[in-house]
């Protein structure tokens, strides 16, 4: 699915500029997690057309890397395909495969103790369909966006519902709109519209007429 | 030698019970599949999406400015929230400074929204739990707010009041002294609804200890809100991230101790008593003069990029979710709705318990039909 | 003429038995019309509405629009219904709820009411028979929520008939009998009404009374937020009319017990017998509109809970007291 | 028991007290100066943009403008389907000459769908009307004009 990553239209943003990896050793992890929930206090952000590099984006990014590190050392594979940054939070473009071993780790281990899955969400793109949750560790306050991506035709992603169970409904959703079947999942069927409903409406190239 | 000493002994048989989606009580249009055994609930299913309008969908083909409207009709009980919930994401996304009146006038509207929909849930509760003049109490209560709103943005319940950026309007001449003399008013009705509602015995034997979770399952089901804070568990994105002009006032975090449903009706109680000092604090704060809109171009386009962002809605976190092209229009714009997520844990709590519980536990949950299926 | 009880059996007495139950019927049916436009300007009042306005003056006329309303609406018998049982049901309810009627004595002069030696056995006895008119009603509609209904409403009724029936067997030890017009007079005679010695006993009645009548707080055989309506969820038009006016009936029919028994029936200084009957009678209603105002609905578990642990020893050992006091003097 | 006594307290303390029900058909609300009901329209003003029908969420207005001898443009019809209307507003906002805008009428029950096109001259005639019903707000406009 990597490949994948060339020819997607919508732009990254501001971390699709940036090369992958960069920046990777700035000593900013600590203070993150206070750059995170401070986000809505209005730093005073740099304006205009060639911008300084946000510091607030800076510190997300490196914070990935770290993570990515982390995540290396533990699962010793190559779960991570890509960091960056969603927004001003760090951002870590997960292997399918090892999506669930990911969210599980985080949510394990002792360092970032990511609990509480705040928002789930799925997003279809010309080429492939890609699976996005903000993770928030109510004790020590960081807050990550993890992301993982499927083929369109075939959309299959594993199920977080062992490790979240509020991820339920959300997968259900997302299968609902996005026909994106989670493996593994208790039970996955549609939960907003009906169920002899055709084409999953989120989908870009969905018609009502034509369904 | 007994003879009914095995449990299947006595058959019984399981008798599926329909509940809504026009029932009284599931507050909209749910429906809920119960699987009851005698008295015992084995199995609930709730069924929903029959409010589902697509606003996700919809929010693809509108502007930004165009969104709005429709937020207002997710969580009809708090669309002040709504509106601020999106405009916020925006802001965020684009950088845009929200000058200082306006930001004022959000917080007083946003709380006095809360106010509304806190009075709001504890009336249809005790309407549930089969009480009916509390209900009518809290309109009259409400009916003020919405009066208020009415003054404001000239609309009683659709709002469509925030922009991004600031506000729509400016307070009128002599609003901010009106919302002054409300929050007098209902500092006083506290303790008629205590005296009425909390000490009562009944309401007492229905709600102490049915219902009940802890923080653990709280989070483990991404529960928010009132829900979440009655297991003990001070989550409030009010403070923990702060937004807006949160950070200066002074106010605390109710929390229960129980996590049942006395613990959630008698938060929403607490949290209006903040909700008021909060107003009260902004009325004597707001600067007497300045914009209400920011320097916002006149087509609000998106960096592009993606961005979340969630404020403390009237029943959990609220927040949106934007992928943006650079366009004026979303890439996708995804809503996340606290009751749709609160919900979830239904069956859960009804598991086991006796059918003469569910309704106690459902309307103590609090949802609003129009969020859960947006 | 009208004293017909000390009277042989004669065709003009068999008449005026005739005029006096048509007379009562009427009587009924006017208290039940104004209760409910009662009930509802109280609750209006109480939650600051006005109540019904519309319908006449003061809308007074506003239940008996309802009434014929119900009248002209149309007469749906499910499907799947039971019929029979069905269209008997109503009628099972309403028939003994207007029976009980007999053996009040409104006025001191026992204008057209029976002087039945057994006068409580009767009440008790008869409003059972109630039980099972709910009881098929919520059977017969085939639906799980009037079945739930009915059930519920037949273990409460049961339940609650024997606190009910304790508690007023205190008072036919005072009176030493079960005539209900010698309960009257003996307290009369006493110069004190029940309430104040058998106070223990009027409370447990109060409270089994209100459950009997379901009404709040033990309104749960028709609680809307749960059952939708309970047993008469299928019942429309007609048939409906005829489960409100059984409500109503044992409303007032209880009322009147509760004022003849406890609070002196007729008895009373410078006023009329018969307005003093009314006044009592109205006091009970309105308390009970007062409770409905105020109060949320037990849970059915905790509803039996309490009548088998609560009001039943409570109304024992008011009969033992009673018992004692009464060996005693 | 003390709080069952309370709350009985409190429900017959509610007995006096003045009642909140509005008598609606005989008593009509008042509606602030804001208040978002149908719209109404003042053909003259209009430049016929297309700003209102562009920014229209649910695209409920729709209207065609041409060209008079003084190469202005001019409306020529103007329609508000109010089947899909959601009074939110953002026409009156963005239009540049306050030509469209709100009116505190809003008793909008119809027997026929039909009946919820409403025209240039219907909405012209709820601008009158709401001349007529509140001079003192077009008194108070023309003075802040002068």
């Amino acid at each position: 699915m990597s490949e994948d990553r060339e020819h997607r239209t919508p732009p990254k943003g501001p971390e699709g500029k940036e090369p992958s990896v960069t920046a990777a050793e700035r000593p900013k992890p600590v203070s993150k997690p206070a750059a995170a929930s401070g986000a809505a206090v209005k730093p005073a952000p740099p304006k205009k057309a060639p911008p300084p590099p946000d510091p607030r984006v800076e510190a997300a990014k490196a914070k990935a890397e770290e993570i990515r590190k982390f995540i290396d050392q533990q699962l010793s594979t190559e779960a991570v395909v890509e960091t960056g940054a969603a927004h001003i939070h760090p951002m870590l473009l997960i292997r399918k495969e090892d999506w669930v071993a990911v969210v599980e780790l985080l949510k394990r281990s002792d360092a970032y103790q990511l609990n509480y899955l705040e928002c789930m969400a799925g997003t279809d793109y010309p080429n492939y369909i890609e699976v996005v949750v903000y993770l928030q560790s109510t004790e020590l306050g960081h807050f990550i966006c993890l992301k993982t991506r499927t083929d369109r035709e075939q959309a299959e992603i594993p199920s977080l519902c062992a490790v979240h169970p509020g991820a339920n409904w959300e997968e259900r959703e997302i299968y609902d709109l996005l026909g994106v079947t989670f493996t593994g999942h208790p039970d996955l069927r549609r939960i907003m519209l009906d169920d002899d409903f055709k084409g999953h409406p989120l989908r870009k190239d969905y018609s009502a007429w034509e369904a | 030698m007994s003879l009914i000493d095995e449990k299947d002994q006595v058959r019984t048989e399981e008798m599926l019970l329909n509940l809504g989606p026009q029932h009284p009580s599931t507050h909209g249009v749910l429906r809920l599949l119960v699987k009851i055994n005698g008295e015992t609930i084995t199995d609930v299913e709730p069924v929903i999406g029959y409010l589902h309008r697509g606003t996700e969908k919809l929010a693809e083909d509108l502007q930004y400015t165009q969104i709005i409207p429709y937020t207002d009709r997710l969580d009809y009980l708090a669309a002040m929230l709504n509106n601020y919930a999106l405009c916020h994401t925006i802001e965020q996304a684009m950088d845009l400074e929200v000058p200082e009146r306006a930001e004022y006038l959000r917080v007083i509207v946003m709380e006095m929204q809360r106010v509304a929909s806190h009075l709001m849930f504890i009336g249809a509760y005790l309407l549930d739990l089969g009480a009916m003049s509390p209900f009518l109490y809290v309109f009259a209560d409400r009916e003020q707010i919405v009066q208020l709103f009415n003054e404001i943005c000239g609309a009683r319940l659709t709002y469509n009041y925030m922009r991004v950026g600031g506000v729509k309007w400016d307070a009128p001449p002599g609003w901010l002294e009106k919302v002054a003399d409300f929050v007098q008013y209902l500092k006083q009705k506290f303790h008629m609804y205590d005296e009425l509602i909390t000490g009562n015995e009944i309401f007492l034997a229905r709600t102490r200890g049915i219902g009940r979770f802890d923080t653990e399952t709280a989070l483990a089901y991404g529960l928010s809100g009132i829900n979440l804070r009655s297991t003990g568990y001070p989550w409030d994105l009010r403070r923990k991230k702060p937004y807006s002009i949160y950070d200066r006032f002074d106010f605390d975090i109710p929390v229960g101790q129980n996590g049942d449903c006395f613990d959630r009706y008698y938060l929403h109680l607490l949290e209006i008593k903040e909700s008021l000092r909060i107003v009260e604090q902004a009325l004597k704060s707001i600067p007497s003069s300045g914009p209400v809109l920011g320097k916002v171009p006149k087509m609000i386009r998106v960096p592009a990029g993606e961005y979340y962002s969630g404020i403390e809605g009237a029943r959990g976190e609220l927040g949106f979710y934007i992928v943006s092209e650079g366009k004026d229009k979303p890439y996708r714009l995804k809503i996340r709705k606290p009751s749709f997520i609160n919900l979830q844990l239904l069956p859960e709590l009804l598991r086991g318990q006796s059918i003469a519980n569910v309704i106690a536990i459902l309307g103590a949950v609090d949802i609003v039909l129009g969020e859960v299926d947006a | 003429m009208w004293d017909w009880r000390s009277q042989p059996l004669t065709v003009p007495s068999v008449i005026a038995m005739l005029i006096g139950a048509v007379v009562i019927l009427l009587l009924a049916l006017g208290v039940v019309t104004y209760t409910i436009y009662v009930q509802r300007r109280i609750l209006g009042w109480m939650q600051l509405r006005i109540g019904p306005n519309r319908v006449g003056p003061l809308g007074l006329f506003q239940t008996i629009a309802d009434v014929l309303k119900l009248l002209i609406k149309e007469d749906v018998v499910p499907a799947k219904a039971d019929r029979a049982l069905f269209m008997l049901a109503p009628i099972i309810a309403f028939v003994p709820s207007f029976t009980v009627m007999a053996v009040i004595p409104f006025s001191a002069h026992n204008v057209f009411t029976a002087n039945l030696g057994i006068g409580v056995l009767f009440y008790l006895a008869l409003s059972a028979i109630t039980i099972h008119g709910v009881m098929l009603a919520g059977w017969a509609s085939n639906n799980k929520y009037a079945l739930i209904g009915g059930m519920r409403s037949a273990a409460q009724m049961l339940s609650y008939e024997i606190p009910l029936g304790l508690s007023l067997v205190g008072v036919v030890l005072m009176a030493g009998s079960l005539n209900l017009n010698d309960i009257v007079l003996a307290q009369q005679h006493a110069g004190l009404w029940n309430v104040i010695p058998q106070i223990l006993g009027f409370i447990v009645f109060l409270i089994a009374s209100t459950a009997e009548l379901n009404r709040t707080p033990f309104d749960l055989p028709e609680a809307e937020s749960e059952l939708v309506a309970g047993y008469h969820v299928e019942y429309t038009g007609f048939r409906f009319a005829f489960f409100m006016l059984t409500e109503y009936m044992y409303l007032f029919a209880m009322a009147g017990l509760c004022a003849t028994l406890f609070l002196g029936g007729w008895s009373g200084p410078l006023l009329p017998g018969w307005l003093w009957f009314a006044i009592k009678v109205f006091l009970y209603i309105f308390f009970q509109f007062w409770l409905q105002a105020t109060l949320p609905r037990f849970r059915v578990d905790q509803l039996m809970t309490f009548s088998w642990k609560v009001l039943l020893p409570l109304a024992l050992v008011n009969l033992v007291l009673t018992g004692v006091v009464k060996a005693i003097w | 028991m003390i709080g069952f006594l309370k709350g009985l307290s409190v429900t017959l303390r509610q007995l006096p007290k003045k009642k909140v029900t509005l008598q609606y058909p005989d008593v009509k609300p008042e509606w602030p100066e804001r208040f978002r009901g149908v719209h109404r329209f003042i053909p003259e003003l209009c430049i016929a943009c297309n700003q209102c029908a562009r920014i229209c969420p649910t695209s409920c207005i729709s209207l065609s403008g041409e060209r008079d001898e003084n190469k202005k443009m001019k409306i020529h019809t103007f329609d508000i389907n109010f089947d899909i209307c959601i009074l939110c507003d953002l026409c009156t906002e963005v239009c540049p000459t306050e030509a469209v805008l709100m009116s505190d009428t809003f008793e909008m029950a119809k027997y026929s769908r039909d009946d919820l096109y409403l025209d240039m001259h219907w909405l012209h005639d709820n601008q009158l009307k709401y001349e007529q019903a509140h001079p003192d707000r077009f008194e108070r406009a023309r003075g802040e004009a002068d």
